[in-house]
């Protein structure tokens, strides 16, 4: 596979891993966040930790749409799932996750709701279409990748006239949070969770492009470097991190720069910027509230916007106390750190949206690497 | 007296009351396509003589949707399946029988098709379906058919299968390429919306499985990866044996396309079904002879070793990366579901 | 984050639409959001709509620097 | 890690998935409830020794509607159904396998009583269940739960029973009451709509089949008369055995309440199906005998000869009414659907 | 069971029967008319023709509701079936009955259409209320007996505003078709289907009462005898029709005494003429155009009419050529002068309605007595 | 025509409703054609509604008569 397998060749990477041993300084930690889970799922599935010097810590972010949804915002999805006449659709990861009460969307249509499993808004539209005497709502999640599908289903559902289509938007945008991570308490405060530099999105940039992020470069001094997924391009960047802190320099570096250039998609940011429109504030798991972090639906949209169609009232959400997602995302913790990481809380009994997509943190830890969870454990205690 | 034609006509509620019309559908489809000297029709039971020793069970539910997908159906694979169950027992499986279970409005042109295909298959694996049974319920309370057979054979002399035998030092067997039953069958779902010409490896496998303990006498144990796929089969045995398992992904036979829907689904084809394959446990000196005697068989040209039996007191899988890491591979959690995130 | 792949255009559909390949599984997704396509051209497939195109020239610029890391390393060992 | 509750979690596709969650509903249930050495969960077939003879194999799919009815479950009956069926062949049942076709979303409780039910049955009946299946079927694509049982036996050295063999002066017996099992099922069903005190029949006829064959070991033959009830037994014996069969209304041992249920609904006792009861095809000379052991048998105190064979060339069923005429009784057409006029 | 083993016992089945061989005049025969189903269906589920003198032939009438529905009006029923968000329920028997090219209710069904069984009009209500978002259609046949059931459901449906009930109505009379038969060309001119008496419908007399039979005695000189469905009532009321014969009275007597009064039951009645109204013309099944032979809705109860609130163009309907239900209808042949009796047309595979109901002639015939039709039928070939 | 039997009320319900009993077997019928209904006596049910009712003193005369035609039989023979 072309642009596959390429970037996925061993001996490039035992190359790029004695290159990172040479230039490493043995004196200090390298704290690299990676703010998408796409990069944790790479480290974790092809083993890409294996290959880092000891003194490269890999620090995880909150850059995974099923993780930081709040169980507040999936709660009101099971509800409206659960109502008599509705249809909702989602993407596969999202039916899994655990809202209040161990409830989820894949219990609630055990128990007879009508929820599918959709791999694009064109089949949103399609269960819609095919459906007249059902309400089908889009139960829309995810960063700037998935906004501007969810902008084209609304387009189209609008010029089609669809009376029984709507989306639940809950689409966020990754500067928000990234902004908000470099702000937060830990970061600023505390040296334990201090980061050195950032793995940026790869295709959030795809979209949105590199410049977003020169930003936080300049305003934070720290070195941010996009990266592709692929294990190969994991490590380059890597490297590229590497030698932007040995050197000094915070720049914003592209690594991926196959598929991303300075100004992003302007077709779909144009398509994204004509449906949406910022929310003053909306809740993250693990960030809480972020100001101008996600969309909702323009006006001219308002007949689809299942928000204002159907009486949705955010319930109490009950976040089991003892899950250090919060703190996860926001990089202040690792998956070992929480007393129910492999214990009560596993992927097929999840306790935490962690837990559930394979970009979640403590997923990749327990699929891919519970045995070294273990003494990673023991390292984040020393 | 008139019949349903089975051309045009579709399973009713009467097919399955116990009155003429389920003698007919008896008679003229099951009896007619399955006919044996032991399958009259008209006994709720077949007698057939059986030599003293060990015999093998083993029975299955088959749910396959779509009922018919590239490279087989539902009744090769209910055929297939059993036999293949009862052969990695170590037995020649000789008989089956089968359970219908059809949903009113099975078009009986279909119902047609999947018999003349378990017929075919049956005849191909060398056993005879000796009863069985038919069942309709009411539309929206089942999906086309469910078909359950349930298969027996005679357990070889001297051979003893256990999950529970695998020994650190043991080589790993898988008899060819992992996935292509769940990619051909997923590829032809409603919803899952990509196209291969990937077919389903569905067959028989009890002659390939005779081929490995003729030239394995001491193999541990046989198993065929089925639902959970290679990942699931590994993990029962290292959680049955008490052992840990590591194996190598650059051993493991997987066609180009199924690793490429794979990638567009973000599924592991580790997890994905197969129908035709097994995978051997077999001691290290006995490791190259299986290897050779699965090579030389038809369905298994492309087998290979793939790992090895190790110590480990937590039973973990493990996988050497292509890329030159580790990592675990742990059973399946829920259903895989495409990944989008 | 989010889930994507490279493929292959191998039919230009009518529809904004287009036939992809990935290692022989081929899908039809949107081409609405990157504009017109032409065959052979790869494009980031992602929830059955390409996102953006890749530039082969920056792929092999990206691929030549890692074998001259790796060249410079297997020089040295 | 944490389990899913057996108390209030309901079945999720994941359980059928061959992942942890399958692995814990089989360990977990089946295994515990069924458990013998032969069924550990672990391999995909039992290996039962078994000794040089002949064996009787039979297999049923169980869907019935509601699962729990007065006097039973479908779990109580998918065993005591296919023990009958094997009895039936003049065997000694030793083993059963069972398959469960389970739709998402049926409450685990519900699973679990009817396991509990299966092991019950199974114990009561002598026989041990050796292996089994599980698969989840979406929401909308199942009814609750569907099982298919198969079982086994040997058949007893010199006994040969068949459809076949009844003879011109043959005796016709019952071992009980007719219909009680279709009317306690119709009763628990909604749409019906009325009540009685009736319970299934539901029990395992091997005891009652054997002390059968002890009394009269010239038996042609014995059916239970299931689904389509007495008529539909004595139907496919006459076109079996190329006879008539004469049947007396008076004989037939009716309860009052399946009466009143039928006469309600203007259905026809004959035609009810029964989980507990065999017609046995006897000789004249042997008839007395087999009534006698049958009503000396707990299952069998209502025994009664009903009827007797005769030559036919036209295969009929007749029955001499109360009433003093004669009327035939033929095959069931259809389903039998309550009747307004 | 109180009042039904009472009227089955043998012993007083053997003594009506020596009763009647003593009073039949041998040197004639007694051709007597069951306008029932009921009647048919005992006369063979208890032998009793067994235990009639020879002389004495019955002739099955057109009294089974679902026998006499044309094949138009059942087409209309399928076609209403198969239409997206219709659930069509009715009584059991009238599932099997065929339409137009081997089409009936349970096979539509079993392609698709929403089609369910109810054994009570109630049923049919609940259905409706159980579904809001489906449009249920109660499939009203029958004659006087089970027309006030169909009038108390509208009247409910009526008082709950039920917006998604209707009924599609074909209920029939009894008298119009009495009064048909004795007009029909063959009664009238024809010797071999001469009548000489009637048995009298049971149920429908519970409601109507005896009092509308006078007219046929009176007006065509036929004895009639309102008999009860059991056997021995059966027996009773045809030795009191031989001795009306041997005695040339032509009077209306009641059998059925324990059920039937001269008036019936009034507010059965009038529950009926409050909700119907009489159509001009109906047809039936072997009979033709009836005039004054139906029941409609009254303009009263248009909103919860199938025929107003659908649009229902009844086809051209696909009658078998060869089969003789129109002629068995009207007594003018019986079901083994037909071609296809027992051959291509048997219960499992009907090829007319007569073939389907318990109570018609052919299914009685083949389900209780085909060994009897041999002979059967050379006597009517005499 | 049309299939009914005549069954003992063995409880009387609200709503124009009430249980009747034949053989052992019991149901729910609606009473509203008959007007009021006592235990005991005997309804004549169709369709889930009673038709009618049975009266007992006509059904005992026509047994009567019936036996009268048996006895007198009888001495015949
Ligand atoms: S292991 Fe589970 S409970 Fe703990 S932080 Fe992760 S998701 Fe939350
Ligand atoms: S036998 Fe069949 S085809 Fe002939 S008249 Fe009767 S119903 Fe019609
Ligand atoms: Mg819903
Ligand atoms: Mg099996
Ligand atoms: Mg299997
Ligand atoms: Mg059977
Ligand atoms: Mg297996
Ligand atoms: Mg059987
Ligand atoms: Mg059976
Ligand atoms: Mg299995
Ligand atoms: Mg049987
Ligand atoms: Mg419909």
């Amino acid at each position: 596979m072309k642009y596959v397998d390429d970037f996925r060749a061993p001996r490039m990477a035992r190359a790029l891993a004695a290159r990172m041993r040479d230039e490493v300084n043995p004196d200090r930690d390298y704290r690299l966040m990676e703010f998408c889970g796409g990069h944790t799922h790479a480290i974790f599935r092809y083993g890409v930790k294996d290959l880092l010097p000891s003194n490269v810590r890999m620090i995880h972010g909150p850059g995974c749409p099923v993780c930081v949804l709040p169980i507040t915002r999936l709660d009101m999805a099971i509800a409206l799932a659960r109502r008599e006449g509705v249809t909702l659709c989602t993407y596969g990861d999202m039916l899994r996750v655990p809202g209040s009460r161990k409830q989820s969307l894949l219990k609630a249509r055990a128990e007879g709701a009508d929820v599918r499993m959709v791999g694009s808004t064109m089949d949103a539209i399609k269960l819609a279409e095919d459906n007249p005497d059902r309400q089908v709502v889009f139960f829309a999640i995810g960063f700037e990748t998935t906004t501007p599908p969810t902008a084209v289903a609304l387009k189209v559902a609008e010029a089609k006239g669809l009376r029984n289509f709507t989306v639940f938007c809950n689409h966020v945008l990754t500067p928000a949070a990234i902004t908000n991570i470099l702000e937060a308490p830990e970061i600023r405060d505390m040296d334990a969770v201090e980061i050195d530099g950032f793995l940026g999105p790869a295709h959030v940039s795809v979209v949105i492009g590199s410049q977003p992020y020169d930003y936080f470069a300049e305003e934070f001094r720290k070195p941010v470097v996009i990266a592709g997924f692929e294990p190969l391009d994991v490590m380059q960047s890597i490297l590229m991190l590497i030698r932007q802190i040995n050197e000094g320099r915070a720049e914003v570096e592209n690594q991926y720069t196959r598929a991303v250039t300075p100004a992003g998609n302007a077709a779909a940011k144009a398509m994204v910027a004509e449906v949406f429109e910022l929310r003053r504030s909306f809740e993250w798991r693990g960030l809480g509230h972020v100001p101008y972090s996600a969309f909702r639906l323009r006006d001219r949209f308002a007949d689809f916007d299942a928000e204002r169609r159907f009486d949705m009232q955010p319930g109490r959400a009950m976040e089991n106390k003892a899950c250090d997602c919060p703190k996860i995302l926001r990089g202040a913790a690792i998956p070992t750190d929480c007393k129910l990481f492999g214990k009560q809380c596993t992927p097929q009994t999840p306790l935490g949206s962690c837990m559930v997509s394979d970009e979640g943190a403590c997923a990749a830890y327990f699929k891919y690497g519970r045995r070294r969870a273990a003494p990673a454990r023991m390292e984040a205690a020393e | 007296m008139k019949h349903a034609s089975f051309e045009n006509g579709v399973v009713e509620m009467s097919h399955g009351a116990g009155g003429r019309d389920m003698a007919d559908l008896i008679q003229r489809l099951f009896v007619a396509a399955f006919g044996n000297d032991l399958l009259t029709g008209e006994e709720d039971q077949a007698i057939l003589s059986f030599p003293a020793g060990r015999m093998a069970v083993s029975t299955d539910g088959f749910v396959v949707s779509p009922l018919f997908f590239p490279g087989g159906d539902i009744g090769s694979l209910a055929v297939n399946g059993t036999v293949n169950d009862v052969a990695m027992g170590g037995a020649d499986p000789v008989a089956l029988t089968c359970s219908f279970i059809i949903e009113e409005g099975l078009p009986l042109a279909d119902l047609s098709r999947i018999v003349a295909s378990m017929a075919g298959a049956a005849r191909a694996a060398g056993v005879r379906i000796v009863t069985g049974d038919t069942k309709v319920v009411e539309r929206g309370k089942g999906d086309g058919v469910f078909i359950t057979t349930t298969g027996f054979g005679q357990v070889r002399e001297g051979v003893s299968l256990s999950a529970r035998n695998a020994q650190p030092g043991d080589k790993v067997l898988v008899s060819g390429t992992l996935g292509d039953h769940g990619v051909a069958v997923m590829g032809s779902r409603e919803g899952f919306d990509f196209q291969t010409d990937i077919v389903s490896d569905c067959a028989a496998l009890n002659g390939l499985a005779a081929a490995v303990l003729d030239a394995a006498p001491s193999t541990r144990l046989m198993r065929d990866p089925t639902r959970g796929g290679l990942a699931a089969v590994l993990n029962e045995i290292a959680e049955a044996s008490g052992v840990g398992i590591s194996i190598a992904e650059e051993a493991l036979p997987i066609r180009p396309a199924v690793a490429g829907a794979c990638e567009i689904l973000g599924l592991d084809p580790l997890y994905v079904a197969n129908e035709g394959k097994l995978v051997a446990i077999v001691p290290a000196a006995e490791a190259e002879a299986a290897l050779s005697a699965m090579r030389a068989h038809p369905l298994g040209i492309d087998a290979a070793i793939v790992g090895e039996v190790g110590e480990d007191p937590d039973h973990f899988v493990e996988m050497e990366t292509a890329f030159g890491g580790r990592r675990m591979v742990d059973w399946i959690a829920g259903e895989q579901l495409p990944r989008i995130c | 984050m989010c889930h994507a792949v490279p493929a292959r255009v191998t039919r230009v559909l009518d529809g904004d639409l287009a036939e992809i390949d990935l290692g022989g599984a081929r899908k039809t997704v949107s081409t609405v959001l990157v504009g017109p396509v032409i065959e052979g051209e790869f494009l980031l497939v992602h929830v059955g709509y390409a996102l953006g195109r890749i530039d082969p020239d920056e792929a092999e610029a990206t691929l030549a620097a890692l074998a001259e890391l790796d060249a410079l390393e297997e020089a040295r060992s």
